[in-house]
């Protein structure tokens, strides 16, 4: 298996879940060269785990992190092209730039980034409807933060 | 002293200058490519901040996403490490024009040093032996052929605005001179934006020999010795020893004496390198570099300073506080630069580290971002460890270098290790008789 | 086994958890080369472990370790209960003690391991026949080490 | 010199040993225990023989197995480390008569020193102040308390075969006496096969300070200066610090010479420790450790000293080669004895360790067998890892210290590395001020 492949780690984690309902074992783990997987059931934890492998020399915030993950892996997300402050208004006491349930065409202005003292404007790359806006006005953003979801 | 450090920087010297700052007291911004979310230095800093993609044209030389970054996280000041912004006088100057302290020389001096001619013309006049060549830089064959004659083939052309081996080109006869001009100022062009070259005598045996330096904002000034780096591979150092097998005490004070005196007279602030060739007890200036040094650690260990601290402390304001007679060597110590590369072959060997244990133990020192289970990616330079041994004299720290390399495990990828091995077998290694030529032809199995 | 091989995969785990069922387990660690899998079971802390060390600092010898454990395993094995030297001879130029083939009693002496000057005799355990043996005259064992099986 | 040496112990010691012999050129048999044929210091030793199944009395302390692996595997010399054989004479006789060198001091003064009341008398006899006591053994109530008023209350009895704090009873009153002299006469009858006991005057806040002194077998000696481990729990040393920071530097030079004299008065050979508690500018002797110290990294760290090679070429013969001005102090170590138990209740914690990620960087040691997969077998000593750190001055290395325990990354088990991270931030450990009941009151979070 590549492990690459989610399709196939799917069905690997689904094969290996099964395994662990039908065997009654708590845990089955399996890895190969650089890659491993990890599944467990215990009384409290349930359902499969996939496992990143698995070395961590400093405490990290997984949890955080996956949650952020999971949002710049979202088909409609606008990430932060720049690091620097994120304005969601053109100037303190105005409208916002878009609001949730706004339809924006391509190319609308959904927001600026200050950086080096200047104010970047960000386009939406495509038209449709903004979901989420994760930016709040006057806070940093990191490069690749998601900023706001259109789908 | 500063509350908060930003590290512009990645891989094992962020991890370096992260201890120094937490030994301090001082809190710690990492900056990171989105190749580097996972690095050692990301996971231990206080603060992280993603500036950009793998490529450092857009993350690690990206200036702009440095400040910004600092910005948004009120870092007092930027420590830019080595490599990438770590001479680069303009970023030095906005770093400062935005108000942060740049823990540095001043733009001025990497400005200086960082144009060859120039570094030169000065060195000669704050009185560091230089090595014979032309005036300047050399536009015509005519030219070049009258000062080769004066000097004495062979000779080396070099560009004005080269480094780390680019654009060099070496005429053993008169013959070859022509060719040898027309080649390096074309590869100069194409490198460096810049076609200038000049000429240098060239040494047929030497060693390469560094002496650290450093010097506060108030003209007090020391030496910590010198570094043998001699072992060099395309121009890469490979091997640091310290002191230098090459010298007596007589010849380090001298040199040593020699290069404080000219970091007082140019002005010079933080800490830096001025590196010679050594060739039949005479010294050649060769370049100062304006910077941490990757070897810094050989220093530290033969004079229990902190030259990272002592570096941070500098740029807050503070005085050297000591004199030269403070500064007191003890014992040996050699640094070997572990790569992820074929030990033979040298191609690179990116990939996820599987095993990792490094040595420990008496006089054993690891600067590694490796652990297990980490990703080298395949953007960043191959460096991926630095093993420090001390011992009280060479043949101890020999012994120790050997038993330590045979401990290291890094497990997943090809790594240098099996030819540090067998260099620290080698005769002409074991008995310090190396020049800078003797490891390319080691390498080639000539030796 | 492939390690690449889901349903080979699939077999080996379902075999190691009826192992670990049967033998009353609590986890199966199995790996070779850079693949491992571990089948685990949560439950009071009984019966013995196999393990495959995971992580080894420095080279070891693993395969020859595997087939002395094997042997070590071997229900008919002697092993030795001391460090020392045996001896499959009672004397130089005389006739071994035993040999492969031969029937011995619960009692007879199998051959002498010197330690600290003196000659132990190493005595059968139980009656069978010597179908293999491991010590060999004048050569040093370790405590534990395999001297020979009789069946 | 010795050609192969046999280590006759197990975990960090027996790798610390196995790494000196390495450095020298010296192969090694590893000897283990059927729970330790994956452990760390048998995968790196050139020969091991497996001596016996995992109680310690039928491998590591079964005398005749470990002489027989001598035997077998050809060795010349066998290293005991500490516990287990290093103290005990009957074996250092059986080796020497097995025509083996026993790396340590002569029978005799394993002997002299193993008996609390001989060893006390000949302390006295050679120099150094000892505890004001009872002169050798009590017998009866009334003897002791006839001593116990001369000497004045607190007063502690203590078995003349004891050690590690076991038949150990401390009368604050006259009226305790009589009881603790049943109860630790009774627990040193079943625990030593020896009900002797004595009574010594019981100091109130002293402090642990002991001396490491080295001699050759030519009457040389010198010290390498003190240790201060007054940080202790139930008897068991946690973290030990050089220099102490309760001594000047005039006090330091007045112990450490009446210490060496001792050593030259008693003929000692080998490297070894007097134990004092001190109060008040005072010292008194306690015990002298006949053996390497779990602690001799500190003592390595600011002298440059390797105390395991002085140990081995002195057992080979070799006379010091240096007098006491050679010896040079630089800058404040520590170092913290990381166990496999809860941090809070103490409760042991073998198992196997998952991540595991030593610190590394500048002044940072480990003497550690542990690595990633290892299982920590449940038969022996908790203690699993010291982290040694150096630092030019003790705050310096105090902010190291906490830097180095954030690093460390042990999985899988518990370790005590919290109770180390809150000891370097509480007040009394920072000002140096605590005496050797500190840490009892500080663990149980009374202070």
């Amino acid at each position: 298996m590549k492990r690459e492949n989610p399709t196939e780690l799917n069905e690997l984690v689904r094969t290996l879940a099964d395994v662990l309902k039908e065997t009654g074992l708590t845990e089955i783990e399996y890895g190969a060269g650089d890659w491993h997987v990890r599944v467990s059931k215990a009384a409290t934890i349930a359902g499969p785990q996939m496992v990143a492998p698995a070395s961590a020399p400093a405490a990290a915030a997984p949890s955080e992190a996956a949650a952020g993950e999971l949002l710049a892996n979202h088909p409609g997300v606008v990430v932060s092209p720049m690091v620097g402050i994120a304005y969601t208004l053109p100037e303190p006491g105005a409208a916002p730039f878009v609001q949730v349930g706004d339809r924006v065409a391509s190319g609308d202005t959904l927001l600026l980034i200050e950086a080096m003292k200047v104010f970047n404007p960000i386009k939406a790359p495509r038209a449709g409807t903004v979901t989420r806006i994760l930016a709040t006005n006057g806070s940093p953003v990191e490069f690749g933060e998601p900023l706001m979801i259109i789908e | 002293m500063f509350e908060k450090v930003l590290i512009a920087n990645r891989g094992e010297i962020a991890l370096r200058i992260h201890r120094a700052c937490k030994e301090m007291g001082i809190r710690t911004v990492a900056v990171h490519s989105t190749a580097d979310a996972d690095a050692m230095h990301v996971r231990l800093a206080d603060e992280s901040v993603c500036i950009g993609p793998p490529r450092v044209t857009d993350s690690y030389l990206n200036k702009a996403a440095i400040l910004s970054a600092a910005t948004i996280s009120g870092a007092d000041a930027i420590h830019p490490g080595y490599g990438f912004l770590a001479e680069n006088a303009d970023f030095a100057d906005m770093v400062e024009e935005h108000g942060f302290t740049f823990i540095g020389p001043s733009p001025q001096h990497l400005r200086l040093m960082g144009d060859k001619i120039k570094a030169k013309e000065a060195a000669a006049a704050a009185g560091l032996p230089v090595v014979p060549g032309s005036d300047g830089a050399v536009t015509s064959a005519d030219d070049a052929l009258a000062i080769a004659e004066r000097l004495g083939y062979p000779v080396i052309v070099k560009a004005s605005a080269g480094g780390g081996g680019r654009g060099m080109k070496l005429a053993m006869t008169k013959e070859e001179l022509p060719g040898a001009l027309k080649l390096a100022s074309s590869e100069a062009l194409a490198g460096f934006g810049n076609g200038e070259v000049y000429l240098e005598k060239y040494l047929l045996k030497p060693r390469h020999i560094e002496v650290q330096v450093i010097a506060d904002s108030y003209g007090n000034a020391c030496h910590l010795g010198e570094r043998d780096c001699s072992l060099q591979r395309r121009h890469q150092k490979v091997v640091e020893e310290a002191p230098s097998p090459a010298l007596n005490a007589e010849l380090r004070a001298q040199i040593g004496k020699v290069a404080t005196d000219a970091v007082k007279a140019l002005g010079y602030r933080s800490v830096g390198t001025i590196e010679f060739l050594y060739e039949d007890g005479k010294f050649y200036f060769m370049e100062m570099n304006t910077r941490l040094q990757v070897e810094h650690p050989v220093t530290e260990m033969i004079t229990g300073f902190d030259v990272v601290r002592q570096m941070v402390r500098i740029a807050a304001g503070a005085p050297l506080g000591y004199q030269q007679e403070a500064v007191q060597f003890r014992g040996h110590a050699i640094e070997c630069r572990i790569n992820a590369e074929n030990p033979e072959t040298f191609t690179p060997s990116p990939g996820r580290i599987g095993d990792y244990h490094p040595p420990g133990g008496l006089g054993v020192r690891v600067d590694s971002a490796l652990y297990a289970g980490y990703k080298i990616p395949p953007y960043y330079d191959s460096m991926i460890a630095k093993l420090i041994v001390h011992g009280a004299n060479r043949n101890e720290c020999l012994m120790r270098l050997r038993r330590a390399l045979d401990e290291y495990v890094i497990g997943g990828i090809e790594t240098t290790i099996p030819l540090h091995q067998r260099l620290m077998a080698a005769p002409e290694f074991i008995n310090g008789t190396y020049d800078i030529h003797w490891l390319e032809r080691f390498v080639a199995k000539d030796v």
